[in-house]
């Protein structure tokens, strides 16, 4: 854990990611006590007011202040991307290690199943389905695309939990009889926590990513405020070719920010489980060179 | 472990060709079973989600004539849309038979022109836009990730990677919307809109407006994707560097770039080709975002259309033909990698 | 040179439209219900009659050079115009127009225009008559619509319009399609139209964003474009005022807040009242960048029905009336307790909803905000995509919603709220979605249906107006306009919204034409 | 030197192709460095197969991988020399210090290497063939593809490999035919010292008595020189000539084959030959070393044996045992330090 | 002699595989293997990589379940009785002591499991008590040093002896280790060998143990037994084996065996052409060994070889061994 903690793309990652859980907790209350704006009230006096005195980030064409949008999106796309990431990362886990670990027809059945909508074309079904649930809120989104995004995790985990469930120390547990649901849970699965980890946040930054595509496109709850939402609303209003920039970069930013911020931790993951990429990391190379150097070896 | 003796290699080699062949069924099986249930669901969507397309008509006719429609003509396009009461396997079965005479229906929104005209007009497009830009997004991403990876940790892999991570992970429609703004409408250097100048009607004049039309969408997609491709393959070369393969090139005293090229490269690459081959796949399907923003005339924005009006026969039509085009992409990709990689060649 | 889209010469006019995708299907089967046709059909198949937006969206002559009710109103006999002819040369006939007007008659699925008549009849060579089955004054207007066109017998009456997508397009109008490809549709200027000759030999019709055509005007490529520029002034006029024209014209027609009257609390007109008083017009207005367009109390716009509006409700004071409106809620038994609405110990919350596609989510929240000012009133908003609104608002599954109200004519606008349309919640209706009932208004509406008499029918709508503006069935929040962009660089002699006799809007056939007509060369390329 | 080598290598040469001085290699990892080479020093003459043991990380891979200047990062030389004396040339090359350039000379024609596991040593998406002649004609550019081609199929049939194999996959093969051409592989540019890290771990008793068999043919044949890195004594007590002993980065002894196994200087030698049960003298109740290797990241003050060294006595914990010239061997124990600092 | 605990019979193993191309194949892992486990004897099996050794363990193990013959517990055949069961007398020890434990549990929980699984026991204390006394049992004292560590922080040595420990704790009649020396350091396999030998002695186990490296089944087993191709080939008395090995492939396995004791000249003699393992799958016939065997007859290639007694209980499968049997 510790090593985890140390590499400073972690700790970047981590960070940030704290910031807009932050943001996405005490959004409301931030916007209230700290912003003194509620997200959605209207600034006759300001419309599309460029950033500075009364709104820090400026104000949209609604007159609506961008910033306290902002914070108050954080909690739209974190929920989107949080609950579909955990309802894909549940699928998956549930279909991927039940198929892996107890092979034979549930496998096969499941293998197929998986194999089957990891080649419906994703975003188009996403859309459509969306599409017939339109309006119905950030529930239904996140749901529709948890509901697409496990196959991947799925055949990984699949993989994984079939080659675990042929390691020594599960025949082992095996042969001292312990219980198959028991042999799952506390022996399968821990072992996949890192790769479920990193699952999770890949799927949350698709799931971030596809809410605020699924807005551009006006699948949306616009009675709610995300990032994508915001960065519709712009579009609706050619804020991109007024020049409003106030309005559309800071959603977009901020997507890549935590976007960026989950790749990183991503890398310390992945590092994590492969101490090869570990040995390849910047500082390791430049500490080699240092001693190297100082052994007056190697030309 | 299992040795094949010379002398038994004739046999051997027709027990092959015959597994290979019962292989090859399997997999046509499972291709089967697939589009079977895209079909199916297909089928199945439009009728089971509530609404019905005479709406989507009349709302859109008020909205682009102005005016109301007349109870009298509601009447009257429900009628022209089918009978939503009609029996469902019945419905089913003559959707199948249309299938596969490759008969989509008449459009809704462009009544009467047929669906297969709209897929066909679109489909160049795309496939020639996104086509291109997955071949070179992933042509360069890879190339960029051999380098990092074969110099893991130098100061190029240093900054080229979280770049990489961060460009990314920007939404992908909105660089495009910022790269609109700015090359077309602030620079003017780019068209806002278009797939081609309508009056560079052919030769070597429309070609050149297609790549001018094409230039900043191509961009933007290559932008926003060439990063995953980069970590893949960065990450897949610093593992392979370490494999014993590698070093054992080095020791052999073959010059850096051989090694990083046909030891280390070549092997790195297995898993992206995949990944590059569904991506292919995913071409019809994957831009939809960037033909919005730069009103390009391909399928992304037909089944954009087709789903804000429920247009079902196109959205149909699109859906089909995505699923088709991923099917068919996976197939190459296990053809391809069994190709690249001897050891599922031979089948172990 | 980049984006030379247009490339029109001296003699081409380039329209760029925005609202039909980046591909047209080359589909002239202008009597089908597609939403996505080839554009500039309208230019080349014509209707009978034309609507005035510069006269009240009174109906005047156009195919049709005169036409006279019988029969107490039940009979309407159109005079065909002679010298009219199809751009293969041959003239219009009676027998043509017959055909015409027949066929949603005889194949009813195709009966897009909704027409009312119940027969068709030759009366002789110049003249075609329509019979209804009851006086139908005010319903000439349905001649005016571009979905009922006068098309060539002799090549329609072998069509099979379920698969027919008349790709070489035979009409009486300017024009007449020279070329087609998916990305731009060129059109030629027929020198026998009957109307006169338009100036320029070709007009190019090519697909564009919103977005887009802004800078294709600002460039030149672009001639001609309807499309809403909010900012017009600073963007796009300043930069070369003497080009660059904005031109706004009424349609009419207003964008309301309809109540569900067949829903408690809101069939109580004390608190559609006290609703309306309370939307704040001019801030919206503000935020859409359209000062001054803010909708009076019977949502019939003063720039179109001047001298039909009863005097006291012109130039109404658009500022919200809190006082007015705090009163109208407490007589109607109303209080508010904890954002709820709270009558005889029910409690009420109402969701308005919006038509999500077209971001009105801002609007909304503009307006529940005053509410919650004025009454601490909690309205929830609720956005929804346009076909799913339009069928809910068809259901009557809505407390509030947003619609746009009007027609060609004060009838027109009215009679969507004739308390016949009504049907029980959760079934279609086919108009009048907020189910309002008043005897009073639907026999303004039924007298207007039969009479021609133009004073009559002025005090008639009087009367209905009052109706409206009592009753409340909707609160008129802003008016809706056809938006015109255009580059005079090439072509001048434009229609000026002060003083017009013809809207430039290029969907609206006839006056498209008649713009077509008034345009002249500047000689510039 | 050994009796049984002049027996079978016609003309021993007597010349030194090899000479490391004062080995410092260390991964660089964490906070604390990796010490796994520790002033490792030794020289070996044309011809002569040198063993070197130990346990499982006591350094010997990091050893051969320095010694052919392939260590990966984090693993980096600090010090010492590694002179290469290539034939017919007077001066020798510090591989240490040498420029790539001239190493990729060096490379294969002078100085090859094998791998413990042949399955990874092979470029598993090419052909075995086309691997020799990629390597052939790497350093002789002016080979002919087919003659490289046929090159490699005359060294494959010197392992023992058919030529109809040439064209084979490396999963195709087994393991045994594998390592047997990596060995085939190293030999195929002639070098004059080959190093070779467990190649025999990876197959079973027979096939490894089959590659060692051809090993040592081939050695009689062309004469190169080579260090054999394994952890099984016994096995380096028949093949090797002299045989170093590593522990926790250290030489700790080195001697004549024989010698070592006849009467061990160092406690840590005789405790690993006594960890290897005979198979044909009588049984006895055998030990083993009690306890476990130390932590190369913090390896004990004094001699690194002490903690499991039977015979430790006061002064062990603190002195770090110099290498003696005992007899014909050399020995790093303070129990014969009394012979003299060499 | 006593009756043997754990018997197998005739039991044959047969594997489907599916290639990676959806093709099946028919692995021969072991065929035709008769063993017997006493309390307080070890037997011996050695064989070369993939004859089968590990195949016929799980077997044993109760793993697989044979294809054909049968593994008797007790004098009974199995089949009726529970997995649990079977387990609480049967116990197996892996190859790699790092994969044969879970990195993520600690040497406590591991210990825990198999006391509450197969005594019920339940109490802290009494739970407490026994894992240390498992513990010094295979001698890691002071045990409380190493209760609560975890895998990593221990050798390979500390792990195989956690290992065992764990196989322990079920109080079994039987342990079956599969190689459990091969992956630890030379230095502490002795040590590994006499803690067996130990538990033999002390407790009267019956321990079956799996090697490749005859000089150490020669060290631990009282019996020897030679596998090749799925095939027993050879078995008896350690010192008969190894002094007067009767089957040609057991001669050739103890002459590729080093032996610092034999004369280095013969020992690399005429290894050249030996050729290699069959292939199980596709096995040849008669006598299995009989492509690399020197003394190959014309049977040898169609019949496979009975099994033939000599003196003192030594058997083997060799057509060469035809009419010798004493019995
Ligand atoms: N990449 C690395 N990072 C840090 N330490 C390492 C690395 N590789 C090896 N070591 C350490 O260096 C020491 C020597 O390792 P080396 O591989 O040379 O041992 P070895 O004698 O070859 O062992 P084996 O018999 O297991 O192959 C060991 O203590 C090992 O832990
Ligand atoms: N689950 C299985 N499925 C298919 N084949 C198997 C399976 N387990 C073992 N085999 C095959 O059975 C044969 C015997 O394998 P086994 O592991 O029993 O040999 P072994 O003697 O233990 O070898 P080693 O010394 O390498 O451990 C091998 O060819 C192996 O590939
Ligand atoms: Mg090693
Ligand atoms: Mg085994």
């Amino acid at each position: 854990m510790t090593m985890f903690l140390r590499g400073w793309k972690v700790r970047v990652g981590l960070t940030v990611l704290g910031f807009f859980t932050f943001l996405a907790v005490f959004g409301p209350w931030l916007t209230e006590h700290v912003v003194g704006i509620d997200p959605r009230a209207n600034d006759i006096t300001a419309i599309a007011a460029p950033p500075g005195g009364d709104h820090l980030l400026g104000t949209t064409q609604f007159g609506q202040d961008v910033l306290a949008q902002v914070i108050a999106g954080a909690r739209g796309s974190l929920f989107v991307g949080v609950l579909a990431a955990a309802i894909g990362t549940a699928l998956a886990i549930l279909v991927g290690v039940t198929s892996g670990y107890f092979g034979g027809t549930v496998d096969n059945v499941l293998n197929l199943l998986t194999n089957i909508v990891l080649v419906l074309p994703g975003l188009p079904l996403l859309l459509i389905i969306a599409g017939y649930l339109q309006g119905t809120g950030l529930w239904v989104i996140a749901l529709v695309i948890g509901l697409l995004g496990w196959p991947g995790g799925a055949r990984t985990l699949r993989a994984q939990s079939l080659s675990i469930a042929n390691r020594d120390f599960l025949v082992a547990m095996r042969m001292l009889g312990e219980k198959r649901r028991r042999l799952v849970f506390f022996e399968v699965l821990p072992h996949l926590s890192g790769l479920i980890a990193s699952m999770f946040l890949h799927a949350m930054i698709g799931g971030i990513m596809a809410e605020a595509g699924l807005a551009f496109l006006g699948i949306t709850d616009s009675s709610a405020v995300s990032w994508g939402t915001m960065i519709q609303a712009a579009q609706q209003q050619s804020a991109v070719l007024r020049g409003l920039w106030w309005w559309f970069v800071p959603p977009g930013l901020c997507i890549a920010l935590i976007g960026t911020a989950a790749a990183l931790v991503n890398f310390g993951v992945d590092e994590l489980a492969n101490p090869k990429l570990r040995a390849a990391t910047r500082s390791a190379t430049r500490r080699a060179r240092v001693a190297a150097r100082a052994a007056g070896g190697e030309a | 472990m299992t040795t094949t003796a010379p002398a038994a290699a004739q046999p051997r080699r027709a027990a092959k060709a015959a597994r290979r062949w019962r292989f090859l069924a399997r997999r046509l099986g499972f291709y089967l079973a697939a589009l079977w249930s895209a079909v199916t669901l297909n089928f199945l969507l439009p009728r089971l989600m509530p609404g019905d397309a005479a709406v989507g008509i009349i709302e859109r006719l008020e909205r682009v004539s102005g005016q109301q429609v007349s109870p009298s003509a509601v009447e009257s396009i429900q009628r022209l849309f089918g009978d939503p009461d009609a029996n469902l396997l019945r419905q089913y079965f003559a959707y199948l038979g249309q299938i596969v005479r490759l008969d989509f229906g008449v459009s809704v929104q462009s009544f009467p022109t047929p669906v297969s005209d709209l897929l066909a007009q679109s489909l160049p497009w795309t496939v020639g836009l996104v086509g291109a830009t997955t071949v070179l997004a992933f042509v360069l991403g890879t190339g960029l990730g051999v380098l990092a990876g074969w110099r893991a940790g130098s100061r190029f892999d240093a900054v080229v990677s979280p770049l990489t991570t961060f460009v990314s992970s920007v939404p992908y429609f909105w660089v495009a919307l910022l790269a609109l703004w700015a090359f077309g409408f602030l620079l003017g250097w780019f068209p806002l809109s278009g797939g081609y100048d309508p009056d560079a009607a052919s030769g070597p004049a429309f070609f050149l407006s297609v790549l001018h039309y094409g230039a900043l969408p191509a961009a933007t997609i290559v932008f926003s994707a060439f990063g995953g491709w980069l970590l893949g393959m960065r990450n897949m070369m610093v593992t392979t560097v370490r494999e014993d393969y590698v070093l054992l090139a080095k020791a052999k005293g073959l010059s850096p770039r051989r090694v990083m090229l046909r030891y280390a490269a070549r092997n790195a690459i297995l898993p992206n080709f995949t990944g590059f081959a569904l991506a292919l796949g995913g071409v019809l399907g994957g831009a939809l975002l960037t033909e919005i923003v730069f009103s390009y005339p391909g399928m992304g924005y037909l089944l954009y259309s087709a789903l804000n009006q429920r247009d079902y026969p196109v959205m149909q039509g699109v859906f089909l033909l995505i699923t088709i085009a991923v099917l068919i992409a996976n197939l190459l990709a296990d053809s391809v990698y069994a190709l690249l990689d001897p050891r599922i060649r031979e089948g172990r | 040179a980049p984006g030379n889209t247009a490339g029109g010469g001296a003699d081409t006019l380039v329209i760029g439209k925005t609202d039909a995708g980046t591909t047209y299907p080359r589909n002239f089967n202008v009597v089908g219900p597609a939403t996505q046709k080839t554009p500039g059909a309208s230019l080349i198949y014509e209707p009978l009659v034309r609507t005035d937006y510069s006269d009240g969206a009174t109906t005047k002559p156009w195919l049709a050079e005169s036409w006279e009710f019988s029969d107490g109103g039940a009979t309407l006999s159109f005079t065909i115009r002679e010298g009219v002819t199809f751009s293969d040369d041959r003239p219009l006939t009676a027998d043509d127009v017959h055909f015409s007007l027949n066929l949603p008659l005889d194949q009813p699925q195709f009966n897009i225009a909704g027409v009312t008549y119940t027969a068709v009849e030759k009366v002789d060579d110049k003249t075609v008559a329509v019979h209804f089955a009851q006086p139908a004054y005010s319903e000439l207007n349905q001649f005016a619509n571009p979905q009922l066109p006068m098309v060539p017998k002799h090549i329609w009456a072998d069509q099979d319009l379920n698969t027919w997508t008349n790709p070489d397009p035979v009409g009486t109008g300017p024009v007449t399609l020279a070329s087609f490809s998916a990305q731009q549709v060129t059109l030629a200027t027929r020198a026998d139209y009957w109307g006169g000759t338009p100036r320029m030999k070709t007009v190019k019709i090519i697909p564009t964003s919103q977005d887009a055509v802004k800078a294709q005007l600002l460039r030149g490529e672009v001639d001609w474009a309807a499309t809403s520029w909010p900012g017009a002034d600073k963007e796009y006029v300043a930069v070369d005022p003497e080009h660059h024209q904005y031109q706004q014209y009424a349609t009419g027609r207003a964008y309301a807040l309809v109540f569900n009257a067949a829903r408690t609390p809101f069939d109580d007109p004390a608190l559609r009242r006290a609703l309306s008083l309370t939307i704040p017009r001019t801030d919206i207005v503000a935020t859409l960048n359209r000062p001054g367009t803010e909708a009076g109390p019977t949502g019939l716009a003063e720039q179109v029905y001047g001298d039909w509006l009863k005097a006291d409700y012109r130039d109404a004071d658009p500022a919200i009336d809190v006082e007015g409106a705090r009163k109208a809620l407490s007589d109607g038994g109303f209080t508010v307790e904890n954002g709820a609405l709270t009558k005889n110990g029910q409690s009420f919350t109402p969701t308005l909803s919006f038509n999500q596609d077209y971001g009105w989510g801002a609007y909304a929240d503009i307006i529940v905000n005053s509410w919650r000012k004025t009454f601490g009133l909690t309205v929830k908003t609720v956005g929804v995509p346009s076909v799913n609104l339009y069928e809910q608002q068809q259901l009557g599954d809505f407390d509030l919603t947003v619609a746009e109200i009007g027609g060609p004519g004060v009838f027109a606008t009215y009679a969507g709220f004739n308390s016949k349309y009504t049907k029980p919640l959760g079934q279609k209706a086919p108009a009048n979605f907020g189910r309002f009932t008043d005897p009073d208004l639907d026999a303004a509406i039924q007298a207007m249906a039969g009479t021609d008499d133009e004073g009559r029918l002025k005090e008639l709508a009087k009367d209905a107006q009052t109706v409206v503006v009592e009753q409340v069935p909707f609160a008129p929040i802003y008016n809706s306009y056809w938006f015109i962009n255009i580059n005079s660089k090439r072509w001048g002699g434009w229609p000026d919204p002060q003083d017009f006799d013809r809207v430039p809007f290029p969907d609206l056939g006839p006056d498209a034409a008649r713009t077509l007509l008034g345009l002249t060369p500047t000689g510039r390329k | 030197m050994s009796v049984r080598v002049a027996d079978e290598v016609t003309a021993v040469e007597t010349a030194t192709v090899l000479d490391v001085d004062g080995l410092n290699v260390e991964y660089v990892t964490g906070d604390v460095p990796v010490r796994a080479c520790v002033d490792v020093s030794f020289s070996l003459r044309r011809g002569e197969i040198l063993g070197v043991a130990g346990e499982s990380g006591s350094g010997k891979s990091t050893l051969i991988t320095a010694l052919t200047r392939l260590q990966r990062p984090p693993a980096v030389i600090t010090g010492g020399r590694i002179l290469f004396h290539p034939e017919g040339r007077r001066a020798p090359v510090d591989l240490v210090s040498a420029s790539d350039r001239q190493l990729r000379r060096l490379r294969w024609t002078s100085l090859s290497i094998v791998l413990q596991s042949a399955m990874d040593a092979l470029n598993p998406v090419a052909r075995i063939g086309a691997q020799f002649v990629d390597v052939l004609r790497a350093h002789d550019p002016g080979l002919s593809k087919q003659a490289a081609r046929e090159r490699a199929v005359e060294l494959l049939g010197m392992v023992g490999i058919s030529a109809d194999r040439a064209r084979s996959y490396p999963h195709e093969m087994s393991g045994g035919m594998r390592q047997r051409a990596t060995i085939a592989l190293a030999l195929a540019c002639e070098p004059e010292l080959v190093v070779m890290d467990e190649p025999t771990t990876a197959v079973d008793v027979v096939m490894q008595r089959q590659i060692l068999a051809q090993v040592l043919r081939l050695r009689a044949e062309l004469g190169f020189a080579v260090v054999f890195v394994t952890h099984d004594l016994s096995l380096l007590l028949e093949l090797a000539d002299r045989i170093a002993i590593m522990y926790a980065g250290r030489v700790v002894e080195i001697g004549a084959a024989e010698s070592i196994y006849r009467a061990p200087r160092h406690p840590y030698t005789r405790g690993l030959r006594d960890s290897f049960p005979p198979l044909s003298a009588p049984l006895r109740t055998l030990s083993g070393i009690p306890g476990s290797p130390p932590d190369l990241r913090r390896p004990p003050g004094g001699c690194p044996f002490h903690p499991r060294c039977p015979d430790r006595f006061t002064g062990c914990e603190e002195h770090l045992p110099v290498m003696s010239t005992v007899d014909d061997g050399l020995v790093a124990c303070r129990l014969h330090e009394s012979g003299g600092v060499s | 002699m006593t009756a043997p605990i754990l018997e197998a019979r005739d039991v044959s193993m047969h594997f489907t595989v599916r290639g990676a191309f959806g093709q099946t194949a028919v692995v021969r892992a072991v065929e035709g293997a008769t063993l017997a486990l006493r309390p307080g004897g070890i037997v011996a099996l050695v064989g070369e990589s993939g004859s089968g050794k590990t195949t016929l363990a799980r077997l044993l193990a109760r793993f697989h379940r044979p294809t054909s013959g049968e593994i008797r517990l007790r004098g009974e055949p199995v089949g009726k009785r529970g997995d649990r069961a079977y387990h609480r007398d049967v116990q197996m020890v892996f190859q790699d002591p790092f994969g044969s434990l879970n990195p993520l549990h600690r040497v406590r929980y591991n210990l825990e499991r198999a006391l509450r699984l197969h005594h019920g026991v339940k109490d802290r204390a009494e739970l407490e008590r026994r894992v240390v006394e498992l513990l010094e049992r295979v001698s890691l004292v002071p045990a409380r040093d190493f209760v609560d560590k975890f895998p990593h922080e221990l050798s390979g040595g500390q792990r195989q002896r956690v290992v065992i420990a764990r196989a322990l704790a079920v109080e079994p009649a039987v342990l079956l280790g599969d190689e459990p020396i091969s992956m630890l350091d030379v230095s502490i396999r002795l040590d590994m060998l006499n803690l067996l030998a130990r538990l033999r002695e002390e407790e009267g186990l019956a321990l079956l143990y799996i090697t490749h490296d005859i000089a150490s089944a020669r060290y631990l087993c009282d019996e020897i037994v030679v596998m090749y191709a799925g095939r027993m080939v050879e078995g008896g008395p350690k010192e008969d084996v190894l002094a007067r090995p009767l089957h040609p492939y057991t001669r050739l396995l103890i002459e590729s065996s080093p032996d610092p004791d034999r004369g280095r000249a013969a020992l690399f003699d005429g290894a050249d052409e030996l050729g290699e393992p069959p292939s199980l799958i596709d096995p040849p016939a008669g006598c299995r060994f009989h492509p690399r065997c020197p003394f190959a007859m014309a049977r040898c290639r169609t019949e496979a070889p009975p099994r033939t007694t000599v003196s003192s209980g030594q058997w083997a499968h060799c057509w060469l061994l035809d009419g010798q049997e004493t019995t």
